[in-house]
């Protein structure tokens, strides 16, 4: 029954690998049911009339034309799908993606600093407390403004620029701003896009269910770069994933240790 | 103004009178004519969307073959643009070429929007059509206030030449996007964004000048019986609007001289605190806020995309009642249908900031808003589908391209419903979907209206016919090669392939996945689409010759009308001599029904314009002017 | 063929041409500064806590201003009776006045203007504050000659190439630990204002009251700027009808009667903008 | 309403504007005595803002009401004003509600 109604075939939406994603893939699909049945019923029709109303068939128009309630009642559906589609899924799910975030305990945080060109992404280490950001202190040897002193800072991760790394399964929240001018940090396969504008830091959520390296796009104009500010995303099994973060805090050499 | 009221008494005498005493500038730079001045914003419009569509075909290049020599003109530009243009070494180590540097391109996408919308549709759908055939319509000598509708098209010519210039200085023009989002608007060093911000007060005052003069137009000088309800359609839309303009746009003229502040007086209206420019903390006060910007600026944006339809709708309406033979199906409906478009318009610009960090609040209510919207949309749309019906069909070349009007902004409309949903705008957002979207509606959507108007007054304006074979040809060609540009276009942006990219999305192309043979990034099949696009819209240019040359050749070669009235309409401005004079109407006329009285019952002819008195004695709801 | 109801208003809306032009005109210009208005709020409501100064303008200042555009309006409203009075003498007279309440206004604006071009604000590099008018700046030429400058100019202090450099800069205001204090004066309390010399090496950063200075400076010059281009324009245009509208008046006085009603109508809104313009920036 | 004016009214009408020339004298000088005081809690100048505010639109309603003759317009004017008016409040509350903090995305 369901694959019947499912285009995702047709409209070849790219792979899709959050869990989220399943339910903005439908609300698309549902649209689009609604734009092909009005669609292919109107052109129908309109053809139809176009031929069969054609001067040489029909040399006197009528004056008074169609006597019909058909249009009212077609308003009245498009209405009330659109009215159903608002309620049942477009406004839940987004209540959903933005009001219940799950609790960082169980997820995998991580800042990401926009700038021209490039993301920056940050863990916040073994103690799971970010450094106090403060683009006051930014200069050239400290180019995202982290504050040196900060001793919830000396454990965090940062890998190179451009690169992430996620376990899969497991909720993923990222915070996010930018230095300069907006940008907007967006995972097609995760069916995910927001906005990084400088001055605030917006959370934005999803879980990653398939294993693999995915682009992320900036899918907004930044300046002459913009067309090349992609990101790695991997989503790594757990394992990996904790092997990856290992090396990566041995690689802090001592200001790990110096915590503990 | 001058030979508005001074010569009242011999009013008779009037356009003899306009010929020997006004020399050439006076007739046809400095008119106050409301028809010369309609015909000079339908040249310069015509010319400025032509424009913008070359700047479009250049980018197609650099999206089709990025990073190649621009053929043909890669050296001119070269030579105009400087190092916006640099030059493609071979190994050896000579030039092969020039090619379109990434500033360039922003700086040409920039300017392709800004001037295909405020300087090419709105000029030309708002102000060409409305000028010429508003007043004519409702049974006016003139516009209400002359002067200043020449003013209005004067503003107009200089903003669009400050924007021209904005090329050729240092660093270019604008190149943030016609949205010029702050702060990356602000920040650029170069004067091309303080350009753009000159050029925009200047049209936004041409616009305002000429809204309220459309308003006060249709209020004050509507013939004696011209009731609102016998308003042909076209008036209406008109009408609405100039409502629009007159309270949409200020509040883009006051962010606009907020955005000149911060970048001529260094102020932080857009710019939050803690900028960084160059890894430094940048010099400014800050406090600002980014989304300030954005929130002023689809406060104008929204509306102004239906300042970019209704028009047109109106030209199909009339169009379709006259082609025909008709009555429009639901005129009233029509009538209400717009003039809730036009409020609902106001309350829905922020669904394109779905993204931006909205909580649940706000995007619900702009959502179900923009869904509302869509409903009179639809209605509007069903009303001319219905009026086909019972009709006896003229296939001639202003109804064809009317006919293709439908199902094309059918086809723009209903693509924005996905992007109505925030939920599914989260993935459709900034993709070449969204591009499509909106070129349905308004490429082979609003230009084909205006196509169609064009065709259909030019008799009325020059007493000639155009070709109506080479018209067929520009139309057949021009609506094949429409879809084969856009169509595409919707497939790449389910594919997930963003606008505004350089170089066409290469950097995004599919590669294979090391963990599970998954393809993540682009398809290489959807980027090779570009270049399909690219060869179908240069091929629209050329399906475009056929006019240009029929547009020129017919003023003087074309088929003289056989009557005032060769389309047997009704609305008043077939009921004039041909071209009409200075001052319209030789008697004020005397408006007796609707405006689409078509195949009346019992009537002789299959039409009964709108002045035609009654056989009983007709009654005059209004004395008449002095 | 004349425009109808350019002078006799249409009977089934009972207005001349103009009368409906203008206030189509006027809806626009609410919006216009209605955005600007909305956008005070806003930057207000994000301003951070200590940035937003209070009482930073001269009230007795902004009142007279506030007294003179009430008075220009009533002017205006009586000139236009005089007219249907049919009193030239008194009508001249009456927009006489309107004219030099114009000047008047613009005058005012322009001192406070200029007061906020010459009043500095001392960010030292130990952080703390100096804030007052210019008093002088003392530079030293090439060969360490120490020169008094008493008279200021120009608004930033370049290190004039070669020739001179700057050694100190003295403020007639006050010291202050943090920014508060100087955008928040206790109600009542009054620091007392003395010369304040601070030497070109303990300068981090020095600038003036211009629009760049602060998000609340940025929107009150912008909505004051705006407001005064707007008085200019409607002082010019009744000057003009004022002036050579003799003519017009003898030959056509219904018609110039309807001009000054417009001009008039005009002259209201720009008053009415100030009414608000006054407490938002100068009280609240 | 110049139309239909006789002299004989108008000069009924010069007492008026001179009463709501005085009244906005007041008004003006009510205002900056107002703003010595302070209303409302601690802390919070809510109070002096709404007081402003009232003052200000009196003072507005007497200028577009009886120096604009806006008691005695047109109904065309009034719906003209009346969409503006509306459009306006539109512009600025939904543009200070959507960037009000709890309109953004937030955790935590
Ligand atoms: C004239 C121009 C125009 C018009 C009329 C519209 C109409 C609509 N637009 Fe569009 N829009 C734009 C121009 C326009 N838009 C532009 C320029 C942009 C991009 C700006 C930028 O970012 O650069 C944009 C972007 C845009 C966005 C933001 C996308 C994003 O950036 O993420 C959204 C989201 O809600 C949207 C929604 C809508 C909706 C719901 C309508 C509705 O009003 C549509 C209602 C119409 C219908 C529902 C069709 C009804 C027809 C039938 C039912 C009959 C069908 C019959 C047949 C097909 C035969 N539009
Ligand atoms: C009214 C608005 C309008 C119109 C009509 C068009 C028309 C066209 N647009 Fe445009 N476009 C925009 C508004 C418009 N566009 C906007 C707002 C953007 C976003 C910009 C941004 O990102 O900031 C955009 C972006 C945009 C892009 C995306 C670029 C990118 O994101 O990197 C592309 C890509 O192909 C494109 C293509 C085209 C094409 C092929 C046409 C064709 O349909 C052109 C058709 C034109 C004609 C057929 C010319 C007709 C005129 C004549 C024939 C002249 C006759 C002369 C005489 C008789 C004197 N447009
Ligand atoms: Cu970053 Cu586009
Ligand atoms: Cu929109």
């Amino acid at each position: 029954m369901n694959q019947y109604f499912d285009l995702t075939r047709y409209l070849q939406l790219p792979v899709l690998a959050s869990e989220h994603g399943r339910k903005v893939d439908a609300l698309i699909i549902f649209v689009h049911w609604l734009m092909i049945a009005l669609f292919i019923g109107w052109i129908i029709y309109f053809f139809y009339a176009i031929y069969r109303f054609r001067k040489s068939r029909n040399p006197k128009a009528d004056y008074v034309g169609a006597k019909t309630h058909a249009s009212t009642y077609i308003e009245v559906a498009v209405a009330l799908v659109e009215g159903v589609l608002l309620l049942g899924m477009a406004i839940p799910l987004w209540a959903k993606s933005v009001d219940k975030f799950p609790s960082e305990k169980e997820s995998t945080v991580l800042r990401v600093t926009a700038e021209q060109f490039t993301w920056n992404s940050r863990y916040p280490g073994a103690d799971n407390k970010f450094g106090k950001q403060d683009f006051r202190s930014a200069s050239s040897t400290n180019p995202l403004g982290y504050v040196a002193d900060d001793p919830n800072g000396k454990d965090d991760i940062e890998p190179p620029a451009k690169e992430i790394h996620v376990p899969v399964n497991r909720p993923v929240i990222i915070y996010l701003t930018s230095k300069d001018v907006i940008h907007s940090f967006q995972l097609d396969n995760m069916r995910v896009t927001q906005d990084a504008i400088p001055g605030m830091r917006i959370p934005t959520q999803f879980t990653p269910n398939r294993v693999g390296h995915y682009r992320i796009q900036c899918a907004q104009l930044c300046g002459s770069g913009h067309s090349g500010m992609f990101g790695e995303f991997f989503v790594d099994t757990s394992e990996d994933y904790a092997k990856w973060q290992a090396e990566k805090l041995k690689s802090k050499g001592t200001s790990a240790t110096v915590f503990e | 103004m001058q030979h508005t009221h001074d010569d009242k008494h011999h009013a008779h005498a009037h356009d003899e009178h306009a010929h020997h005493e006004l020399g050439f500038w006076a007739k046809y730079v400095f008119s106050t004519d409301h028809k010369v001045i309609g015909i000079q914003y339908a040249i310069t419009a015509l010319i400025f969307l032509f424009f913008g569509f070359s700047l479009m075909m250049l980018m197609r290049w650099q999206l089709a073959y990025p990073g190649q020599g621009i053929p043909f003109v890669g050296s001119l530009l070269h030579n105009l643009l400087g190092d916006a243009a640099p030059a493609k070494l071979n190994d050896a180590g000579q030039v092969v070429g020039y090619i379109m540097s990434a500033d360039l391109y922003n700086a040409f996408g920039a300017m392709h929007g800004t001037i295909m919308v405020f300087l090419g549709i709105v000029p030309l759908a708002f102000a060409a059509f409305g000028n010429f055939v508003v007043p004519l319509q409702i049974g006016a000598p003139d516009m209400t206030f002359p002067r200043i509708n020449m003013a209005s098209y004067q503003c107009f010519v200089v903003g669009g030449v400050i924007m021209l210039v904005s090329f050729f200085i240092p660093g270019g023009a604008a190149a943030a996007g016609w949205t010029s989002y702050s702060p990356l608007a602000t920040l650029g060093s170069s004067h091309g964004q303080t350009f753009w911000l000159i050029g925009m007060v200047f049209l936004i005052t041409s616009s305002l000048l000429g809204a309220v003069n459309f308003i006060a137009t249709i209020i004050q000088l509507r013939a004696p019986g011209m009731n609102w309800m016998r308003l042909p359609f076209f008036v209406w839309a008109q009408f609405v609007t100039a409502f629009l303009l007159l309270l949409a746009f200020p509040p883009l003229e006051a962010a606009a001289v907020m955005q000149l502040m911060d970048k001529v007086a260094h102020t932080s209206f857009f710019l939050p605190t803690g900028l960084v420019v160059s890894q430094q903390i940048a010099n400014i006060s800050g406090g600002g806020s980014p989304l300030l910007w954005q929130h002023l600026f689809w406060f104008l944006g929204h509306p102004e995309v239906y300042v970019l339809i209704l028009p047109a709708m109106g030209i199909v309406c009339e169009v379709i009642a006259n082609n025909t033979r008709k009555p429009i199906w639901g005129y009233k409906s029509l009538v209400y249908s717009t003039l809730a478009i036009g409020f609902l318009s106001f309350i829905v610009w922020a669904h394109h900031m779905y993204l931006t960090g909205m909580g649940t609040k706000i995007s619900t209510f702009f959502q179900t808003t923009t869904m509302i919207i869509s409903i009179p949309s639809v209605i509007i749309l069903t009303c001319f589908f219905i009026s086909l019906w019972g009709g006896s069909i003229r296939f001639n070349t202003p109804m064809l391209f009317c006919l293709s009007f439908l199902p094309m902004f059918g086809i723009g409309g209903l693509t924005g419903l996905p992007l109505g949903f925030n939920y599914s705008d989260l993935f459709l957002h900034d993709t070449y979907y969204v591009i499509a979207h909106f070129h349905y509606i308004v490429a082979p959507g609003t230009i084909f209206a205006l196509f169609a108007g064009i065709y259909y007054w030019y008799p009325k304006a020059t007493g000639r016919h155009m070709s109506e074979f080479w018209g067929k040809v520009h139309f057949w060609l021009s609506l094949l090669f429409m879809n084969l540009i856009f169509q595409p276009m919707f497939v790449q942006g389910m594919a997930g392939l963003n606008r505004r990219l350089y170089d066409g999305g290469a950097t995004y192309a599919g590669v294979a996945n090391p963990a599970g043979g998954v393809v993540v990034g682009v398809p290489q099949f959807f980027l090779d689409l570009n270049k399909m696009i690219s060869h179908a819209a240069w091929a629209l240019a050329l399906a475009q010759i056929p006019f240009i040359i029929n547009f020129f050749w017919s003023i003087k070669k074309g088929r003289k009308v056989d009557s005032d009235n060769p389309w047997q309409a009704t609305t008043l401005e077939w009921q004039t001599p041909t071209p009409p004079p200075h001052g319209n109407f030789p008697v004020v006329p005397n408006v007796y029904r609707g405006p689409y009285e078509y195949s009346v019952p019992g009537h002789d002819t299959d039409f009964t314009p709108q002045n035609e008195p009654d056989r009983v004695a007709p009654k005059i709801t209004q004395p008449l002017p002095k | 063929m004349e425009i109808p109801y350019t002078v006799k208003p249409r009977p089934d809306t009972g207005l001349y041409n103009a009368k409906v032009g203008i206030w189509l005109f006027l809806a626009s210009e609410v919006m216009l500064f209605g955005a600007l208005f909305s956008s005070y709020i806003l930057l207000r409501v994000g301003a951070a806590a200590g940035t937003w100064p209070h009482g930073l303008l001269n009230v007795n200042l902004g009142t007279i201003n506030t007294i003179v555009l009430i008075t220009s309006s009533i002017t205006v409203v009586m000139a236009w009776v005089s007219l249907k009075l049919n009193q030239w003498g008194k009508f001249k007279m009456y927009q006489a006045v309107t004219l030099l309440c114009a000047l008047a206004f613009l005058g005012i604006k322009s001192a406070e203007y200029k007061d906020k071009f010459t009043h500095f604000q001392i960010i030292k590099k130990d952080g703390t504050y100096v804030d007052g008018h210019m008093h002088g700046a003392a530079y030293l030429d090439k060969d360490g000659k120490s020169l008094e400058v008493h008279k200021y100019h120009g608004l930033t202090f370049k290190e004039n190439g070669s020739e001179y450099s700057l050694k100190e800069v003295t403020l007639n205001g006050i010291g202050a630990e943090e920014l508060g204090q100087i955008n928040e004066p206790k109600h009542g309390e009054h620091h007392e204002h003395k010369n304040i010399s601070v030497p070109a090496a303990e300068i981090k950063k020095i600038e003036n009251y211009g629009p760049w200075h602060s998000t609340y400076l940025a929107i009150y010059f912008t909505l004051t700027g705006l407001h005064a281009l707007h008085v200019i324009g409607g002082a010019l245009v009744i000057f003009v009808l004022w002036a050579r509208g003799g003519k017009m008046w003898r030959t056509d006085p219904e018609r110039y009667t309807n001009r000054i009603e417009i001009s008039g109508l005009f002259w209201h809104f720009v008053d009415l903008v100030w009414i608000f313009l006054f407490p938002v920036l100068y009280l609240l | 309403m110049s139309e239909h004016d006789t002299h004989h009214d108008v000069s009924k009408h010069i007492r008026g504007y001179l009463i709501v020339f005085g009244a906005l004298l007041v008004g003006t000088v009510l205002t900056v005595w107002a703003s010595h005081f302070h209303f409302g809690r601690e802390g919070s100048n809510v109070g002096n803002i709404v007081v402003a505010l009232i003052i200000a639109l009196t003072k507005a309603f007497l200028v577009a009401g009886y120096f604009m003759h806006l008691i005695s317009e047109k109904k065309l004017i009034y719906s003209v004003l009346a969409f503006t008016g509306f459009f306006f409040a539109g512009l600025m509350f939904l543009t200070i509600w959507s960037m009000h903090p709890s309109s953004i995305i937030h955790f935590k």
